[in-house]
């Protein structure tokens, strides 16, 4: 399947992109999608953090991603 | 009852202060965010803030519910700025009214301890010299 | 810094905020009392609020400096109104600016719980069917 | 010695005056006085409690009173 990912914030320095397209096999979770991120862009290793998003809450590692969620990379945040 | 905006105009203090107050409260407590002109020893140009829009909403959403489910308050009223904002101005405003002002002052606090660790915002710091994306990195 | 007053005409939130707001701060905490429109089961009309003048004013100084000594905090404005005061409106406004919010938090509680205790102020809650001086009796 | 001595709230109202004056012995202290005025009004029995300030500042039982010093009743405070 194919998942777009939207990425902000330093997450998107790193990937140079708005928004990033990955394919994935079905029943792919949130942590297997953590991996192939940091395999593709090792930069994220140097981040404090990095949560993925899916449809606007939080996901945990086991969270199931289809195609047509809203997936977005969240690195940590700093607002207020 | 709640107030949460995410805004990219200045920020009216005031507005969240109209929104909490009411006869039947017996105070306020409202926290300002300003943004500094220095982080370290570094001197700071100005700020740039960005949200994941929809899901920093749900959150600061989230957070208020905790609060007046947690805490014996009345009325909280959470805005958040986006954009480029110079020195001295107001990132962040959280107003809530409590019957009584321990409580209003917990609630506050616990607001915005919260907001900075779970709202999808980033803030990006510019300087003279450079930027950073702040607490991005360990 | 310390900005003391106390007043007999209504109090401005902004001008406490705007006293203690800088670029050298991360935030400010305010704390806005509210005349409440009840009082445990009986519904108050007004309040009168009347102070011991040049007391008043040094007992406020005094909680502000002790704040300034045990928090870190940059700037404190205290104001305080007397006179009439009709349903809803603003006794008293304590605003405390700090480097980090947790100072301005802990100075800001301090110093309302403070004047509360120790600031020759008094209030008498009007009803309709009779008044009482505010704590007065056990 | 005279003392005048100033008062608010409900000490105001128990006196019936805004201002009240006192005859002590010479050396007299803050003590001296508030058994005096318990003594003249005992509805002040009945108050939470009751300060002398002297010269606005609080002054303990031993604070010793002089003629033109500036005494207030001091009933409980209700600020805020």
């Amino acid at each position: 399947m194919t998942l777009e990912i939207l990425t902000f914030g330093i997450a998107r320095d790193i990937i140079g992109s708005s928004v990033l397209t990955v394919e994935m096999l079905e029943g792919a979770t949130v942590d297997d999608l953590k991996r192939q991120i940091l395999t593709l862009y090792p930069g994220f290793i140097a981040l404090s953090s990095l949560m993925i998003a899916v449809n606007t809450e939080y996901g945990n590692e086991t969270t199931v991603l289809k195609e047509g969620d809203e997936i977005a990379l969240i690195p940590p945040v700093s607002g207020g | 009852m709640l107030d949460i905006q995410l805004l990219s105009t200045p920020l009216s203090i005031s507005a969240c202060e109209a929104f909490v107050e009411s006869p039947e409260v017996g105070g306020a407590v409202v926290f300002i965010g300003t943004v500094r002109n220095k982080t370290g020893a570094k001197s700071v140009t100005r700020l740039e803030f960005e949200a994941y829009k929809p899901m920093a909403i749900n959150e600061m959403r989230k957070i208020a519910e905790r609060a007046l489910s947690t805490f014996s308050v009345f009325k909280i009223s959470i805005h958040h700025r986006v954009g480029i904002l110079d020195i001295g101005e107001v990132p962040v405003v959280i107003a809530v009214s409590a019957p009584h002002r321990g409580a209003a002052f917990d609630a506050c606090e616990f607001c915005i301890d919260e907001l900075k660790k779970t709202v999808p915002i980033w803030k990006k710091e510019v300087f003279e010299d450079g930027e950073i994306w702040v607490a991005a990195h360990p």
